[in-house]
């Protein structure tokens, strides 16, 4: 049996946009640091799928776009590292990691 | 190089060798003073006789010229030209010059900075000198202003007290404000011609434009009108008197005053060439000499009463002038100079004696000092214009003048002029000489030997001028008659009126008590010298002081605002394109309470800076604009975050708008 | 036996490209294990600093062939001048920390170096894989060095803000390069010379150039400057305020050369940011009373004058207005870090530098220099930066861009100044230094002198005067602001120990702002002309 | 010898900085020897100018930038011999009248060496860049003169001073730029060809532009009218030394710029500008003398008299003129020592009595007579009473000024009122500040000090000398004003 594989690839494309406007409104509203480093992250998997379908259309072989996705994943991963030890610090030493109440510097 | 040019050079040598010194020296050495003048004036004399008879004016016998600068190309020359003019002026400046020193020596024997005194007398004597020999209008310029300098520092000798400190001023003032038509007449003149020099000038004049000759006749007589105190500029002269008597006498009655029609007659062939300038010089005189006689009449202040004496004679000067023939002018210049400094040395020892320059207080001093009474009464009478003296020719010849040029009315108020000086003169020397002392113990006596020898040179040199007049005046070119019967008749009698009033004034006691109680409006009129002082006081004096306080106000707060109003402005505008900008980030996304709260309150702030950012100034301006811009560091981290995504709209909407609408698609 | 003779060359001559890079990666990774290996966390600066002194020769002095790994990295004369400069900026901050760095300088080292390496590889990358790679590899260490003392809570808000805000922007980047790659068909610059003309391009590039501006902290992207540096600490805002935005200068000129087809709509953005810049950075910077904060502002108005230079559409003047672009960074670099590694040992605010010139003369003279060279004074060579943009500005007829720079560098000259009159003018109030008298001078112990009564003194003081005075209690603070800094003055002061070296690091830093004005000749050629 | 004479203290500052903390006090013999060498240099350099030529002599080039053809190029002629003269004469006189500062006289005087560098570098060079090089280095030590040893609103006083003067040679780099755009070349002398060649086209309202520029820099330097508020500040504040040097020689770097580029290289847009120039020039000196009327403290009185005289010189440029031309350099070098020598005097007073205030000093002539008479002397030359120098600057101004066809007469008369307003105030203070009874900040105070005194005697001779005999200046100045009337005059 033969799948019929053709895909199409701007309703993917269109995926990934909608994916990363998600993503997008998730790190406006969310009230709490890590939930902005979620949606972050939201919008880092939307780049990785149009990464990949773009793929299709680098020529001699899809093999850059593959390096530029997992180059991508590595990135990813290591932010959330530093971000993840950064929320926590500032929950220790200041019992909140709500974004609104981190608002001492200014002006 | 002739000798003869030497006379200027004596008297500034001694004011250089007497300049430096410390005072102790320089008053040690003010004998200097009268040798230096005495030497020139005998070079002046043996001058006089070896050039006389002179040629017609402006032939030099001798001239020495040096260039002072290259100026666009042209030299620029400076010269000093011997003609039978300079020669004769040269006589009279320094014999008055010298008798002055004569009697400055027993006038300020006593006085710890006559050193001083001396020094910038010999720096006046040298200018007034080089002024005369002078064939170049610039350096008769520049003696003229160094003139005007010796003037506001002998006037305000006396500095510690206020009134002389005003004087000084008011004449150095004064006489600048003339000097300013002078500037523009140079201006003119070397724009038109090119050079300074007299004998170029006068070649070039008849090429000169209208508007040209216009200029220049109205400069020079506007100069001349301040430096001999002509009406519009006649104020300075009465408050000069507060300067030491024998300054004045050389000063406001001899030369400094003289040099304006001095200048007027060197540069008559110019002046002549516009009929307006002549007429206006012809009015402004006899106005003048009318309005100095009559407020004479009322002065009590002995030199005050000289001083516009002066005034009258000058005015009268000025008017020959507009008749356009410089003899009758130039004769009465030498007369009047003899005999008004010997009036003002006479007055000088009255004063001296008396301890007090109102003459209500003197009286009776005819017994007390015999000699110096025949001297002040040769001086007064020749100033009255009697018979034999000098004045009454030199009055007379000027006299003709009108009539030969046709000026009926002005000959007329010549006469009025006339009697009136015969009032003021006699009635002044009665009131002097006769009557009971009205001093308590007068200690009045005889003059010394250092008064009576210098005015008794100068009364015998009145006495000489009238009746030889033929003689010297020759040397200057002019045919000059002894005047006719009729006209010498006219005059005395004319001069006898003036006179018989006088004394019945005297006699009566008709004097300002008197007029306080018949005619106090006349009197506060004379007293404010008809409120010509007043017009200077309120029309331009207080003005300027108000202008000026208002200037520095806005100065301070008015341009130093407006320079940065500009940049509060500046820093307005910029406030508000960022207002708007992060409230349409915020408005779009969602709206934050606190923030709206702030930024419609800018609203009100952005008018209200952009109105008075003229007077807050660049600090205020920058700081709000600096201030508000900080605004937008709301130091939320959400706030950040959709200012950023609100800026990417932003963005994205104008590179579209740019590619598809400017550039018509991305090719 | 291998020809090792002969593979050696090859080898260096091959692969020269990369090894200032893994130069940095060893100082980087002896710095982390620099407790327990010889010369302890100091050393480790030291030798830190000695390799990156030798990458940058290698990178400015030996030919090398300038393409490889398949022009993933390009060597071209502005990405030599660039590591060149960075490598000169490390190597003066390393000088500094090594002698007078407080606390775990070895991480701090490590840190550094690991971000100077992603900086140096920005400036070669040929392709845009290796692009996202470096930009990443710079600013990551940079959020932990914000962060880096993590007891003050103003330091890790800081560091947090860098990191979402950064983090938002690159993600921007990265989607734009996504669909940049689907249209040129490949990753490589050298294939984005042909991008097929669609709307996609566009909002393509333009997200990439976001990314881009987010790094060097241009005008709408530069809220998370401010903030953070406030929360960091001097010396390490030295490092943070210059590294990442030369690297992201060199990012953007880059990609300007290769999109130069595309130049004729990027240039509005460009020039949109570039005057938002200067207006809002040198305005905030006005009443700014932390030093820190004034200097972000500062770099925000000095990036806004780089971007003029990118924004020339002139065909004959584009050369030149990069090449211009790139000096300017430089002159901006070593200015600002030279400041803030004074202020290192006096503390953030501005008051803090009063009475330096009694404290530290040399040190005060260095930042008479770098205020002076920022203000664009001739000789030194902030001036020769200001005076290529405005020349060739003026060319490629940009004359209004040119005139709002040469307004807004007036307003910079007043908190430039203010730097100055504190440093040698003001009175430091704390006790000890309250012994010297004020060395106002000697007509200060002179009776006032009345002010004049004609114009009222209050419009004279209104001017300045009350914005000096004042300038140290900002607009109407409230209380938290209050309660915010006694908190502050509780933590102990700086510890930090004033040493020679620390002196001799700042002092270098100035002599080069100095010599190299007279020098910018030599440095252009050198910039346009390729020597070998 | 060009470049020796302008680095020659530069030498003497790097000797000032090695002196060690307690030798102190030998910074100033250091100062004075360095500065009076530079004076000979100059003085020599005097000796060997050829007068009468208008060409450039002792020119020197190097080429610094090529790339962008900036040149180290440095030449002197008339027009900028009496004015390096001058302020290398003054730098020596400013360094002797500071005798008596304490407060770290090492950097006082090291910063007086800078601004002879900076100063001689203005007048020397003939390359733009190099001359808005020098222009801006003698902002720094003048702005740490005044807000070192300044007087008690110094702080603010510098800092305005600064400012204003950035802003105005901000505009002047643009200017710079956009000519090299148009002509591709930095240097003065060669540009007066070049901007001729490209006629009045397209380059026309770009030349007005330009000039536009560069009046506005060279304006807040003289200062004319409307950029004048900083001078009364930077005066008062400033210490003695400072406020004779910034009104003695700085006040003419802005006339020697309208002089050496303005004018000279874009002549058809001067046209345009003459009579905007001339009316300010006016306003400046009736506006300048008004409020000088109106003031209480002596050194704001004679700030503003600045403004007054230095709208004469701005009235001889206007005009176009030889004459207007040799009057503009003769007011600037008169001014230049009258202003010294008011502020010199001034100084002296305030050494004493820590007072400028006018109503707190009188009848200084019987405390102090030989002061008094220094003083009259300096005010008569600021009056411009003849056979003093004043006058020889403002009447040819006026000359060259009724002479111009661009300026309306009305304008001449109104500056003739300017010298009588001049006079007015000079005589008010006089009036209240020599004569009348001593008051008691006055009362028993010292007689004028040898040391002062050598300080103001040379001015005063030269004064009397340019005054006297004034070829000593012209000679230099007429062949520079005939050239620039030929410029212009075409």
């Amino acid at each position: 049996m033969h799948l019929n594989l053709a895909v199409n690839y701007t309703a993917v494309i269109l995926l990934a946009a909608a994916l990363f406007v998600i993503g997008l409104y998730g790190v406006l509203t969310r009230k709490s640091a890590i939930g902005i480093l979620l949606s972050l992250e939201l919008m880092s998997m939307a780049i990785m799928i149009n990464l990949i379908t773009m793929g299709h259309f680098v020529n001699p072989s899809p093999l850059n776009s593959w390096f530029f996705t997992i180059f991508l994943m590595v990135i990813v991963a290591s932010e959330v590292g530093i971000g993840l030890a950064l929320i926590i610090a500032i929950y220790r030493s200041n019992h909140t990691s709500e974004v609104d109440d981190l608002d001492r510097l200014k002006g | 190089m002739n000798w003869f040019f030497l006379i200027p050079v004596f008297p500034a040598l001694g004011f250089i060798a007497l300049v430096f010194l410390s005072r102790a020296w320089r008053n040690r050495l003010i004998y200097i003073g009268p040798v230096l003048v005495g030497l020139s004036a005998l070079l002046a004399i043996i001058g006089f006789i070896r050039y006389f008879p002179g040629r017609v004016i402006g032939q030099p016998f001798a001239s020495l010229s040096w260039t002072l600068a290259r100026l666009g190309g042209v030299r620029l020359t400076l010269s000093l030209g011997l003609d039978s003019l300079a020669i004769l002026m040269l006589a009279m400046v320094s014999i008055v010059g010298f008798c002055v020193q004569l009697y400055s020596l027993f006038y300020m024997k006593d006085d710890e900075r006559r050193g001083w005194y001396f020094c910038v007398l010999l720096l006046f004597t040298a200018a007034m000198l080089a002024l005369v020999t002078s064939g170049n209008l610039l350096l008769i310029f520049a003696m003229w202003e160094v003139m005007g300098v010796c003037s506001y520092l002998l006037i305000g000798f006396w500095y510690k007290d206020e009134a002389p400190r005003r004087a000084s001023i008011k004449a150095f003032l004064v006489t600048r404000a003339g000097d300013l038509g002078f500037f523009v007449a140079l201006a003119a003149i070397w724009s038109a011609c090119g050079s300074f020099q007299l004998d170029a000038i006068i070649k070039a004049a008849p090429q000169f434009s209208a508007a040209t000759l216009l200029v220049v006749g109205i400069g020079l007589l506007w100069a001349a009108a301040g430096k001999s105190a002509q009406l519009p500029l006649s104020v300075w002269l009465p408050d000069a008197m507060a300067g030491p008597t024998p300054s004045s006498a050389i000063i406001h009655a001899a030369t400094m005053v003289a040099a304006g029609i001095f200048m007027i007659a060197r540069m008559m062939p110019v002046i002549s060439l516009s009929h307006v300038a002549l007429s206006l010089a012809l009015w402004v005189g006899i106005i003048t000499a009318l309005f100095g006689a009559f407020l004479a009449c009322f002065q009590t202040d002995i030199k005050r009463m000289l001083a516009f004496s002066t005034i009258s004679q000058l005015g009268l000067m000025f008017a020959a002038l507009g008749t356009g023939a410089i003899d009758g002018s130039l004769f009465h210049l030498i007369t009047h100079a003899f005999f008004k400094s010997l009036l003002f040395l006479a007055a000088g020892t009255i004063i001296h004696v008396t301890g007090t320059q109102d003459m209500r207080k003197m009286g009776g001093l005819a017994k007390r000092m015999p000699i110096m009474m025949t001297i002040f009464s040769i001086g007064a009478f020749a100033l009255a214009g009697i018979m034999p003296l000098s004045g009454f020719f030199s009055k007379d010849l000027i006299m003709e003048e009108f009539l030969t040029h046709g000026h009926p009315v002005v000959f007329a108020l010549a006469l009025v002029m006339a009697t009136l000086t015969a009032l003021y003169v006699v009635k002044a020397w009665f009131t002097v000489f006769f009557g009971a002392s009205r001093q308590e113990k007068s200690h009045a006596h005889e003059g010394t030997l250092l008064e009576i020898v210098p005015t008794a040179i100068l009364a015998a040199f009145t006495l000489l001028l009238g009746v030889f007049n033929q003689g010297w005046l020759g040397c200057l070119g002019f045919k000059v008659e002894m005047p006719t019967l009729q006209m010498a008749s006219i005059s005395t009698g004319v001069m006898l009126i003036g006179a018989l009033a006088g004394f019945l004034l005297y006699r009566f006691r008709i004097d300002n008590d008197w007029l306080a109680k018949h005619a106090p409006w006349l009197l506060r009129a004379t007293e404010a010298r008809l409120y010509t002082d007043a017009v200077y006081e309120y029309l331009i004096i207080k003005p300027y002081f108000w202008v000026s306080a208002l200037l520095w106000r806005v100065d301070a707060r008015v341009i130093d605002g407006a320079v940065n109003g500009m940049v509060a402005l500046y820093g307005g505008l910029t406030k508000l394109a960022e207002v708007t900008d992060s409230r349409l980030i915020d408005g779009a996304v969602n709206g934050i309470g606190a923030g709206y709260k702030r930024l419609t309150a800018v609203a009100w702030i952005v008018d209200a800076r952009l109105i008075d950012g003229a007077v807050n100034g660049v600090g205020a301006g920058l700081k709000q604009a600096g201030g508000l811009a900080k605004k937008a560091q709301v130091g939320r981290i959400h706030a950040y975050q959709r200012a950023v995504v609100g800026a990417v709209i932003v963005l994205l909407i104008i590179v579209l708008f740019v590619v598809f609408v400017v550039l018509k698609g991305v090719a | 036996m291998l020809q090792l003779h002969g593979v050696i060359p090859v080898i260096f001559k091959g692969y020269a490209l990369i090894i200032p890079e893994l130069l940095l990666i060893v100082a980087a990774l002896w710095a982390l294990f620099s407790e327990r290996l010889p010369g302890g966390n100091r050393g480790a600066a030291a030798i830190a600093a000695v390799l990156v002194l030798f990458s940058g020769a290698i990178l400015g002095c030996t030919a090398m062939n300038t393409v490889l790994f398949g022009s993933k990295l390009v060597l071209t004369q502005d990405a030599r001048f660039g590591g060149v400069v960075l490598c000169l900026l490390a190597l003066i901050w390393l000088i500094w920390t090594a002698f007078a760095g407080s606390g775990r300088t070895g991480e701090a080292t490590a840190l550094v170096c690991f971000s100077l390496a992603g900086a140096l590889l920005a400036t070669q990358a040929g392709d845009l894989i290796i692009l996202l790679l470096a930009l990443e590899l710079t600013s990551q260490p940079i959020y932990v060095l914000i962060g880096y003392r993590h007891k003050r809570a103003k330091g890790l808000e800081g560091a947090l803000k860098y990191f979402l805000l950064s983090i938002l922007t690159s993600l921007f980047l990265f989607y734009g390069a996504s669909f940049v790659l689907g249209l040129a068909h490949s990753t490589s610059y050298g294939d984005l010379q042909n991008l097929p003309a669609e709307p996609l391009m566009v909002v393509a590039l333009l997200f990439m150039l976001i990314g881009i501006f987010g790094k060097m902290s241009v005008a709408p992207f530069h809220f998370w400057a401010p903030d953070a540096y406030e929360g960091a600490e001097p010396w390490v805002v030295a490092f943070a305020a210059t590294a990442p935005k030369i690297a992201g200068g060199f990012v953007l000129v880059r990609l300007m050369m290769v999109l130069y087809a595309q130049i004729a709509f990027l240039r509005w953005p460009v020039l949109i940011a570039a005057v938002l810049c200067m207006l809002l950075g040198s305005l905030a910077a006005l009443t700014q009373k932390d030093l820190r904060r004034m200097l972000a502002y500062a770099g925000v108005a000095n990036m806004g004058y780089m971007l003029l230079m990118v924004g020339i559409a002139n065909p004959v003047y584009v050369a030149v207005g990069w090449l211009y672009a790139l000096f300017f960074l430089a002159t901006y670099g070593l200015p600002t870090m030279g400041i803030l590694l004074i202020a290192a040992s006096e503390g953030g605010k501005v008051s803090d530098l009063a009475g330096l010139s009694h404290r530290r003369p040399l040190a005060a003279a260095c930042l008479a220099v770098f205020a002076l060279s920022l203000i664009g004074i001739p000789p030194l060579v902030g001036f020769f930066g200001k005076f290529f943009i405005a020349l060739v500005g003026i060319a490629g007829s940009l004359l209004w861009g040119v005139i709002l720079m040469v307004l807004v560098s007036a307003i910079s000259a007043f908190y430039y100044l203010r730097l100055i009159k504190a440093a040698f003018f003001d009175k430091p109030e704390s006790a000890e230094a309250g012994a010297q008298a004020d060395a106002g001078a000697q007509v200060e112990a002179s009776a006032q002198a009345a002010l004049p009564d004609g114009a009222d003194a209050a419009s004279e003081e209104q001017l300045f005067g009350r914005l000096l005075q004042e300038s140290d209690e900002a607009l109407a603070l409230d209380a938290a602001e209050a309660g915010q800094e006694a908190e502050e003055a509780a933590v102990a002061p700086p510890s930090v120990r004033v040493s020679r070296g620390a002196e001799f690091a700042i002092v270098l830093c100035a002599l080069l702002v100095f010599l190299a004005g007279p020098a910018a000749g030599f440095i252009s050629a050198w910039l346009s002309n390729p020597p070998y | 010898m060009l470049s020796l004479i302008v680095f020659l203290p530069l030498v003497g500052v790097l000797l000032i900085t090695l002196l060690p903390k307690k030798f102190e006090a030998a910074a100033k013999w250091l100062a004075l020897v360095t500065s009076v060498v530079d004076f000979g240099l100059v003085i020599a350099l005097l000796t060997r100018f050829k007068i009468g030529s208008a060409a450039i002599q002792f020119e020197k080039e190097i080429a610094w930038i090529p790339q962008v053809h900036i040149y180290y190029h440095l030449g002197i002629d008339g027009l900028s011999l009496p004015l390096l003269a001058l302020s290398t004469l003054l730098i020596a006189i400013a360094t002797l009248a500071s005798w008596k500062i304490t407060v770290k006289p090492r950097l006082y005087f090291a910063m007086i060496l800078l601004l002879s560098v900076g100063l001689s570098g203005v007048f020397l060079s003939l390359d733009l860049v190099l001359f808005y090089l020098f222009w801006e280095i003698v902002l720094i030590p003048m702005y740490f003169l005044i807000s070192q040893w300044g007087g008690p609103r110094r702080q603010y006083a510098a800092i305005k001073f600064f400012l204003y003067t950035f802003f105005g040679s901000v505009f002047m780099l643009v200017g710079i730029a956009a000519l090299f755009i148009y002509t591709g070349s930095f240097d003065m002398i060669a540009l007066r060809h070049l901007t001729a060649g490209l006629g009045s086209g397209a380059f026309g309202t770009v030349a007005w532009w330009i000039f536009a520029a560069f009046a506005i820099g060279f304006a807040v330097k003289i200062p004319i009218w409307p950029f004048h508020t900083w001078l009364p500040d930077a005066h008062v504040e400033a210490p003695t030394a400072g406020s004779a040097l910034l009104a003695g020689i700085m006040l003419k770097m802005g006339l020697y710029g309208f002089l050496r580029i303005a004018v000279p290289i874009l002549p058809q847009a001067f046209h345009h500008w003459q009579l905007i120039l001339g009316i300010l020039a006016v306003v400046s000196i009736v506006y300048g003398a008004a409020v000088a009327f109106a003031q209480t403290d002596i050194k704001k009185l004679i700030a503003y008299s600045s403004v007054s005289h230095m709208g004469f010189a701005m009235l001889g440029i206007a005009a176009g003129t030889a004459a207007g031309f040799s009057g503009a350099m003769a007011v600037s070098i008169s001014h230049g020592l009258i202003a010294a020598m008011l502020f010199l005097l001034v100084g002296v007073v305030y050494e004493r009595t820590h007072t400028r205030e006018i109503a707190k000093l009188s009848g200084v002539a019987a405390a102090m007579p030989r002061y008094a008479g220094l003083f009259c002397f300096a005010s008569f030359a600021a009056m411009g009473v003849p056979l003093l120098s004043g006058f020889v600057g403002e009447f040819l101004s006026l000359l060259g000024s009724w002479g111009s066809a661009a300026l309306p007469h009305v304008l001449v008369v109104i500056a003739g009122v300017g010298i009588l307003l001049g006079g007015a105030y000079m005589l008010w203070l006089m009036q209240r500040f020599i004569f009348g009874t001593p008051s008691a900040a006055i009362e028993g105070q010292p007689e004028i000090s040898a040391r002062e005194l050598t300080t103001i005697v040379p001015l005063a001779v030269l004064v009397v000398a340019i005054g006297v005999y004034w070829t000593l200046l012209l000679q230099y100045a007429d062949p520079i004003a005939r050239m620039l009337q030929k410029l212009v005059g075409a």
